[in-house]
């Protein structure tokens, strides 16, 4: 634990001493990476130039993990993104769990190199434990192993379940975890079919 | 169904593991990263790239051993772990491809845009790029990375490359930070290195260029931040592009002291 | 179907090869003449076919094969495996995958003076049995090892 | 032309270790190519190895075998200075053989 502090305490250090000899501020360095980032990206199949320009999220967002942002910055971030949820018309925030396992496979879509005519999968194992069968899974999230059958399936806990896979900077601000509803990566249906991976007793997540 | 065949198959992996596994997944996947390192097809593209450096190509029928990759004209021991660096003669910093652009433009003869023809191979539809990186970078093996801030574009270079590591973008919000500023972290079940502290960058810098056995190619650096972008949902990084540089030296810096081990094999 | 499983693979794993993982092994019945030897065994779909047409037809379990893989492998486009056969008169060593369309992948002679203990690379469309067939004093031996393939991780 | 292979022998107490890595795609036959058109299955069928002209391995391949094959053995009884020649065809009558020295 100490020598990682230290080590990036010395990382800190170069990139201060990198930073102070070439004579821009932090902000102008930001202007700067973005013109240069501008000019070294072609636009490809789905993936045009548009993608460079950052909402205020990803603008605050973009700083090293251990650079708290500021509580009413938060604040700010979360407040926004809650407002975007959309919640279903029908009232019905569940769907079918086989189908939201099949999205949590799938990591294709949005990619330059996908056909954006194939539905986009959620990824959700890249980053996390869903359900103890699958082995290949990545830990840069938590653990939803069980999510369902710790809290329950009222009302409360399916809507913030729906609305952290719509946005999840609504509750917590810079998240790493995509937005799938606020960015148009998985449609109502297949965010109602995640939720009910999650939360469907039925669910291999629940067993 | 088919979806279901392969998670039956996953899941009798997992019970198999479970019960009678004598050693860990963990141990099995160093076992097969260890087999791999016995035999590196990455050579192939090495005995190309020296045979492409010495041979007469191009409108001015000239070799690329005259080319200065920082350390003189035709030093190649030891030059691609001082790179990125600044070029005076082309008033920029440049990484190793850029710079190969550059003596394939000016020594050879050729056009910027017959030398970038192909710039990652596919099959037989080799890169001179990929072979000639194998081959110059294979010339340091073992060498102490060494990239220098000494120039001023060098020290711009790094602190952009710093702003675009963190840079969050796209439909899914992703930044290269995103996945690379924890340790400990994997996806899937691959390690994903911290390149925001020592350990971490050097790792992973000393071990580019490497031969995908899942592509079945040597890939380079500049096509490791191409294909990192495409995954992040960034339109197209432009092969030596300036903001590909500012990465590069970001990330090459950052591995400094650590002995240079490329060209690697990678999963 | 096979376009369906190339689409499932695609879908976990990412690079166009994973198609060509599926198909590991398949071989089109034109391309089985030509050449002398096993080429019938090569183009088989299952291991017993696959062993009697290399003239084997109840192996028996050996002890003293050894197959040497991770039982896990990261990738199935290139999974490194060694076969040892401590078996006096080793004659051949002939690797079969089960799950790949046509399990038969490599088949080699030993002549006298040659260690019986050979290490190549094979592709493995999904988690599967392998085997180790070897002839030793005209007779024929086997031994099996299951090798799981994981799925990748970013974005494929 | 196929590229060359990379041979290396290692004499040790009388025993050679051999390595080869081979230049070959290894098509399957089954892959579909950028327009969706199939690739023909082009592989290494038939590899074979001496020792001062002796055979000392020779191996049948299917197109299992993966991408840029490798290929491992040991014999005995070869020399410093001794030849080691590889040569491989594949299935479409093409064939390659390269030569190195026991060091």
């Amino acid at each position: 634990m100490k020598t990682r502090t230290c080590a990036t305490a010395v990382f800190a250090a170069i990139a201060a001493i990198a930073a102070g000899c070439a004579g821009m501020n932090d902000q102008e360095t930001s202007q700067k990476a973005l013109e240069v980032m501008k000019a070294s990206f072609n636009e490809r199949g789905q993936a045009k130039l548009d993608r460079l320009n950052q909402d205020e999220a990803q603008k605050l967002c973009s700083k090293p993990p251990s650079q708290e942002l500021a509580k009413d910055i938060a604040a700010g971030i979360e407040k926004a993104n809650l407002a975007s949820i959309r919640y279903p018309a029908d009232g019905r925030l569940m769907g079918d769990w086989r189908q939201g396992e099949r999205i949590a496979q799938s990591g294709i879509g949005k990619q330059f190199s996908d056909d954006p005519k194939i539905p986009a999968g959620a990824n959700c194992y890249a980053c996390h434990q869903l359900s103890k069968a699958e082995i290949s899974y990545g830990t840069i999230g938590p653990s939803l192993y069980n999510y369902g059958k710790l809290r329950g399936t009222s009302d409360a806990i399916q809507r913030y379940t729906y609305g952290k896979v719509y946005n999840s900077q609504a509750f917590t601000a810079c998240s790493n975890m995509p937005r799938f509803g606020h960015n148009g990566i998985l449609t109502e249906q297949q965010m109602k079919d995640v939720t009910a991976l999650l939360l469907d007793p039925g669910s291999p997540v629940n067993q | 169904m088919i979806r279901r065949k392969m998670a039956a198959t996953v899941l009798a992996a997992g019970a198999a593991l479970g019960v009678s596994a004598q050693s860990s997944p963990e141990a099995e996947i160093a076992k097969y990263r260890e087999a791999l390192a016995a035999g590196n097809p990455a050579e192939l593209w090495e005995a190309r790239g020296e045979a492409l450096w010495k041979q007469k190509r191009g409108p001015k029928n000239a070799s690329l051993e005259a080319c200065d990759l920082g350390k003189g004209a035709g030093a190649v021991k030891g030059s691609y772990a001082e790179l990125p660096r600044y070029f005076a003669d082309a008033n920029r910093v440049m990484d190793l491809e850029t710079r190969l652009v550059h003596c394939m433009t000016t020594l050879q003869g050729f056009r910027v845009a017959d030398a970038t023809k192909r710039v990652f191979g596919a099959g037989t539809n080799r890169s001179d790029f990929e072979s000639l990186a194998a081959w110059i970078t294979s010339e340091s093996k073992g060498v102490t990375m060494n990239v220098a801030l000494d120039h001023a574009k060098e020290r711009e270079a790094y602190q952009l490359g710093e702003k675009m590591f963190y840079f969050r973008g796209g439909p899914h919000d992703f930044a290269c930070a995103t996945c690379h500023s924890e340790s400990g972290k994997r996806i899937r079940l691959q390690d994903l290195p911290n390149l925001t502290e020592k350990a971490g960058a050097q790792l992973a810098y000393t071990t580019w260029p490497a031969y995908r056995v899942s592509q079945g190619e040597l890939r380079t650096f500049q096509w490791r931040l191409n294909d990192c972008f495409r995954q992040q949902r960034f339109p197209e990084l432009k092969f030596a592009s300036e903001a590909s540089i500012a990465l590069t030296t970001f990330l090459a810096r950052n591995a400094n002291g650590a002995a240079f081990d490329a060209p690697a094999i990678k999963r | 179907m096979k376009q369906s499983r190339r689409r499932a693979l695609k879908a976990g794993g990412g690079a166009g090869v994973l198609a060509l993982l599926c198909a590991a092994g398949v071989v089109s019945p034109g391309d089985v003449l030509a050449q002398s030897g096993n080429q019938a065994a090569f183009a088989m779909k299952t291991v017993r076919e696959a062993m009697r047409a290399l003239g084997a037809q109840a192996p028996a379990v050996s002890a003293a094969i050894q197959i040497k893989a991770s039982e896990i492998a990261e990738n199935g486009a290139v999974v490194p495996i060694s076969i040892e056969s401590k078996l006096p008169g080793t004659e051949s060593i002939t690797l079969l995958i089960e799950k790949n369309p046509n399990p038969l992948a490599a088949s080699f002679t030993i002549p006298a003076g040659t260690e019986p203990n050979v290490s190549t690379r094979v592709k493995i469309g999904e988690s599967s049995d392998v085997y180790a067939l070897v002839k030793a004093e005209g007779k024929f031996y086997m031994a099996k090892k299951e090798i799981k393939i994981t799925l990748g991780g970013c974005g494929g | 032309m196929a590229d060359p292979m990379r041979i290396r022998v290692a004499a040790r107490d009388g025993v050679v270790n051999v390595k080869i890595l081979m230049s070959h795609e290894m098509e399957t036959g089954q892959r579909k190519d950028g327009a969706g058109k199939l690739v023909s299955a082009h592989y290494i069928s038939k590899v074979t190895a001496t020792h001062k002209g002796q055979t000392v391995l020779s191996a049948e391949w299917g197109p299992a075998v993966a991408k840029n094959p490798f290929l491992e053995f040991n014999f005995k009884g070869g020399q410093k200075g001794d030849k080691i020649a590889v040569t491989w065809e594949d299935n479409k009558g093409e064939s390659r053989t390269d030569e190195t020295t026991i060091n």
